[in-house]
């Protein structure tokens, strides 16, 4: 099989822009060709990831997307994901028909009206929309079961808030970076319990573009390529009440990635991990589920220090999605932010210990019902 | 057991939705607004392929560099196409009957969307003897300035 | 809006919607309108799904054995909403929750009610994993979610 | 270059005004008909992908979540991708790339829309952006007739017969929808009726525009292996190819329209096909307007440039002619969006395996399949065979 490799990558800033969508976007995209060196014109396919409803009000994303993207008469297609994006972008390198494929993924926040308001359309409108499910409610009821069942606290899940703005501190492109102590996140407000506040995330701007190219070709962009190894993604049920949502698809898809990337105990082959933990708790189930810890353990996983920057395995060393929370494009900066732990060229949020693998993960939908995740190697 | 039997015919929900988004306008866009409120028309130009847009664009989508070069360009052009409409469709913004038409405007290199007007719309038959393709229209400037696409308030044709 | 320093627009996106219930989900809510929360058998795994639905989500089969379910269960998890947003279903404090009804094999999500939800302390006091709550029926019914008005802890 | 893909099975439902079902139930009615097309079962999925237009047509987003159950996607890696109108085409084209990769042998590929839930003018609406494009806005049959009437004034043809060529394009694909068992609009239309009927916006007229419907349509990818195992007749994916023009409509020159001319080489080279009318047996155009489909007639190569009134005219593309167009009845007569441009595919699938019943073209071995979206913007085509 050919292998994928990243070779270049640039990101906006999490913060309001005044720019217009189609300038903030072609800003991103045109960095990554030209550290690369590479001509528009010669970039073997273009993919997009934009959502509809997290689009400013416009439809068919990829219409508006397709030009600052650099897609214009250049094959290419728009994912409604980002790491599906980054999935399919590997599908397309993998069958050989392309060389590099440069992803781009696009979203104005600050255009868009609250998160909770847009989540809320991914629900039927009989059942779930009216009873008022949302991202966040979905969230805050899978909280609530974690903490029921394996007696996790809530000032652990706030510690999860209290690291992950702390290391946004180091992270220039982050939009939320600020200081709090477990005291602050508990008395944040609640936004819907247990959820405070602070254990929420943002709504951010966020356009993120990659350049991947297949083994061959990649010395040619970069001399630090870092190598996709795996990946996998997995789907849940729709309906809320069919699930377990306290173990998920998150186990299967971690499976399939782990089988890919011929990872066998990734507590110990794993170096760092790039989580998307909308809602702080998260960062702890996952964790277990990625198999980071124990069953119930993701409590003792965060009041041990091992996540933290300086720790056995940094969890969200940028400050995660809590810190910046560009919602389609989230999965992709996971990607990116690993990558550059990978080279070592983190800047000021990079971490002490040698990172040579690391994970980024992606979720979307209601309390995880889809995630995607991909093992990263120097 | 069930007693409540099947309807023979289910029904719908009925509803609307509403979305509030807001777009920002950009430098350049906001720049050629406010260029028309001064009854100017600003494009940019593209230094490699020197191709003039209106809409300005900050970047050319082909050559994928960074448009900087301003230029102004005619308020006459020639009509690539056009279209005359006289159903209402939904979200409509111009009252039909209206002419749409893409307009090559002197000193520019793409179709620029806006509308005919100035005479007489309510029979097609007169209006399809009087729009021609290739043949010349000219800004006609609304008088009260918005900063939008309609301070130019349509264009009128050029005898000739 | 247009609140920035910044241009903008606003770009309101209003549409119309006629969704079609099909006739799982026209029979559940004639149900709720009767009083009666449907659920389906599956042929295959014999769970019981609520709200009835025309096949199942694990085994695939088409399921046509209806069944009704009780009106009342347990609490499996909950939330009390305390923030608004745009387009809210409605003001806040309102509990949310996913309840095991009785003769069910997946939880069944509605309002919690019944209780004073003004104060998240003492909601919390009386909202635990396990409470046994019932279904409150609204006066008037149209045949949807709402004819169920909310759940309340059985005292 | 990559696995070998075929298609193993199709699905669709009865396309329509389907107020009988939810969204979710149409969407599984045309997965089960490809899953036992096919011969398998949800469990053999390796992969699902799937589209719509706008997912906020029918007011649910991210539909790939809503219709988790439906599309067997449990459990399962699934990848949602979009591009309007062309979405159909581009869900094929991520399936085949899926399996020509070699991380799946079975990938299920979904399209569906159900525009009687929304309003599709209204929706288009919000396609274009509020400063330029909207405030001028006819609604769709505004942009194409801007785009027919450029194509007539570049090539010089005359308005009368243009008007005759597209009556005769409408009433050929009337009739083939009537031999269609899963068409929606089934009425028998004469050249004079379709002259005559109402003005949309000149010199379109209602029956050369498509309808609203809703609908449904599954088609099921395999590998080599997996096909020869499986599938007696399985139809081979010989070439894909999507390109998409600038955003603002003035930019490209959409009376030669260069997306679709060039989707349509990339397809052709790795199909090896040199001269499309020629070598290919049938051919299932994206036409929702019958000036359209003459513009892609020459943009595909089936004809010279300006010259698709003379081919129609002489009955080039009609059932008995050279290269029929849309046996289907085409766009024209269904159009449930983002299922139309799969539903290309998958007539074309059963036209070059022998099973398009009714519809079928005698012998047809080469079909090419293709979709069209956005304002006028993208166009993407996939070209099938009888033989590897």
């Amino acid at each position: 099989m050919r292998k994928v490799a990243i070779t270049r990558f640039a990101q906006s800033p999490g913060a309001e822009s005044r720019e217009n969508l189609m300038d903030f976007t072609y800003r991103v995209s045109k960095e990554v060709l030209d550290k690369a060196g590479l001509k528009r014109s010669e970039v073997g396919c273009v993919m997009i990831a934009s959502s509809d409803v997290f689009h400013s009000g416009l439809s068919c994303a990829n219409a508006v997307d397709w030009d600052g993207s650099g897609a214009f008469m250049i094959e290419g297609t728009r994912t409604e994901d980002s790491m599906y994006a980054v999935i399919y972008a590997c599908l397309r390198i993998l069958s050989g028909h392309f060389d590099t494929v440069l992803v781009t993924s696009i979203i104005k926040g600050s255009e868009n009206p609250d998160n909770d308001t847009l989540t809320g359309f991914f629900a039927d409108p009989f059942y779930m929309r009216p009873l008022g499910i949302n991202e966040t409610t979905a969230a805050a009821i899978q909280m609530r079961e974690y903490l029921q069942r394996y007696k996790i606290t809530e000032e652990q899940c706030a510690k999860v808030a209290v690291k992950n703005l702390g290391n946004a501190l180091f992270n220039p492109n982050a939009h939320i970076r600020k200081r709090v102590t477990v005291d602050d996140v508990l008395k944040s407000g609640t936004v819907s319990d247990p959820l405070k506040s602070l254990e929420c995330a943002p709504k951010s701007e966020g356009v993120a573009s990659v350049l991947l190219a297949a083994e061959d070709q990649a010395k040619k962009f970069t001399d630090k390529p870092v190598w996709i190894k795996g990946f996998g993604s997995s789907m849940d049920h729709f309906n809320l009440g069919d699930r377990n949502l306290l173990n998920g698809q998150l186990p299967v898809a971690a499976r399939r990635a782990y089988q890919m990337a011929g990872i066998r105990n990734p507590r110990k082959e794993i170096d760092l991990a790039e989580l998307c933990e909308p809602y702080a708790f998260q960062e702890l189930l996952w964790c277990e589920k990625l198999g980071f810890c124990g069953e119930g353990e993701g409590g003792k996983l965060i009041d041990s220090g091992a996540t933290q920057m300086n720790g056995t395995l940094p969890v969200n060393p940028s400050g995660g999605v809590l810190a910046m929370n560009p919602y389609v494009s989230r999965g992709l900066y996971r990607v990116i932010e690993a990558a550059m732990q990978i080279r070592g060229r983190a800047g000021e949020h990079q971490v002490d210990k040698k990172v040579k693998t690391a994970l980024a993960h992606g979720t979307c939908g209601f309390a995880g019902q889809s995630h995607s995740l991909v093992i990263l190697e120097g | 057991m069930a007693e409540v039997k099947p309807k023979e015919k289910p029904r719908e929900l009925i509803a609307q939705v509403s979305v509030p988004y807001e777009m920002a306008l950009g430098r350049n866009w906001h720049r050629f607004f406010e260029s028309l409120k001064e009854e100017k028309i600003m494009g940019t130009q593209c230094r490699t392929c020197n191709r003039v847009f209106v809409p300005p664009r900050s970047f050319c989508p082909r050559c994928f560099e960074d448009n900087d070069q301003w230029v102004e360009v005619g308020q006459e052009g020639t009509i690539e196409t056009w279209c005359y409409s006289n159903l209402m469709f939904y979200g409509q913004t111009l009252k039909p009957p209206f002419i749409a038409v893409q307009v090559h405007l002197d000193g520019t290199d793409v179709g620029f969307q806006h509308r005919i007007a100035g005479f007489d719309l309510s029979d097609f038959e007169k209006v399809r003897a009087l729009v021609k393709f290739g043949g010349r229209v000219r800004v006609v400037w609304n008088p009260e300035k918005k900063g939008n696409i309609f301070d130019i308030d349509y264009f009128e044709l050029v005898p000739g | 809006m247009m609140t920035k320093e910044y241009q903008t627009i606003t770009n309101t996106v209003v549409l119309p919607y006629r969704w079609a219930l099909g006739p799982t989900w026209t029979r559940f809510f004639d149900g709720l309108q009767a009083e009666k929360i449907y659920g389906t058998r599956c042929p295959t795994c014999k769970k019981v799904f609520v709200p009835a639905r025309a096949f199942c989500p694990e085994c695939h089969a088409d399921m046509d054995e209806w069944t009704d379910v009780a009106a009342q269960g347990t609490l499996t998890s909950w939330t009390l909403v305390e923030k608004s947003h745009f387009g809210q279903v409605r003001q806040p404090p309102y509990a949310v929750a996913l309840i095991r009804l009785d003769g069910a094999d997946c939880d069944f999500i509605h309002f919690i009610g019944g209780i004073d939800l003004a104060d998240p302390g003492k909601v919390r006091k009386k909202l635990k994993a396990g409470i046994r709550v019932k279904a409150v029926w609204s006066k008037e019914k149209h045949a949807d979610i709402h004819d169920l008005s909310h759940f309340a802890p059985v005292k | 270059m990559g696995k070998a893909v075929a298609v193993i099975g199709t699905g669709q439902t009865r396309h329509g005004r389907r107020n009988d079902v939810s969204y979710p139930e149409l969407v599984r009615e045309a997965v089960k008909v490809a899953l036992i097309d096919a011969g398998i079962t949800p469990k053999d999925i390796e992969g699902v992908v799937t589209g719509t237009m706008p997912s906020m047509m029918e007011g649910v987003s991210d539909t790939h979540f809503y219709f988790a159950d439906a599309l067997c996607e449990v459990g399962k890696p699934v990848l949602k991708v979009e591009s309007c109108g062309s979405t159909g085409q581009s869900i094929a084209h991520c399936g085949y790339y899926w399996v020509a990769s070699g991380l799946a042998d079975l990938v299920l590929v979904v399209g569906m829309e159900k525009m009687f839930e929304g309003d599709g003018q209204a929706t288009m609406t919000t396609v274009a952006d509020p400063w330029f494009m909207k405030p001028f806005s006819a609604g769709a049959p505004g942009v194409f007739t801007m785009q027919a009437m450029e194509w007539m004034h570049r090539f010089n043809i005359p308005e009368d017969q243009a008007r005759e060529a597209a009556a005769l394009i409408s009433v050929t694909h009337h009739d083939s929808a009537l031999d269609n068992p899963y068409a929606h609009i089934k009425i028998k239309v004469s050249i004079e009726d379709a002259k005559n009927a109402p003005i949309i916006t000149y010199p379109v007229r209602l029956l050369d525009v498509c309808p609203t419907s809703d609908g449904a349509c599954a088609v099921v990818l395999a590998s080599e292996e997996k096909a020869k195992k499986i599938c007696k007749k399985p139809a081979w994916i010989k070439g894909v190819g999507f390109r998409g023009e600038e955003f603002f409509l003035g930019e490209s020159n959409k009376s030669i329209w260069p997306s679709a001319t060039e989707a349509a080489q990339h397809a052709y080279q790795q199909a090896g096909i040199k001269n499309p009318l020629k070598e290919l047996d049938v051919a299932e155009v994206y036409n929702p307007f019958t000036y359209q489909e003459m513009i892609f007639y020459e943009c595909f190569g089936f004809c010279p440039r300006g010259k698709s009134p003379d081919y129609v005219l002489k009955g080039t593309f009609s059932m008995a002619g050279a290269l029929p167009c849309d046996p289907s009845g085409g766009v024209l007569c269904t159009n449930p969006i983002g299922a139309s441009g799969l539903i290309r595919l998958a007539e074309a699938a059963r036209q070059v395996t022998g099973k398009a019943g009714a519809r079928q073209v005698e012998g047809a071995k080469l079909a090419l399949s293709h979709a069209m979206g956005g304002i006028d913007q993208f166009n993407g085509v996939t070209i099938v065979g009888a033989k590897l």
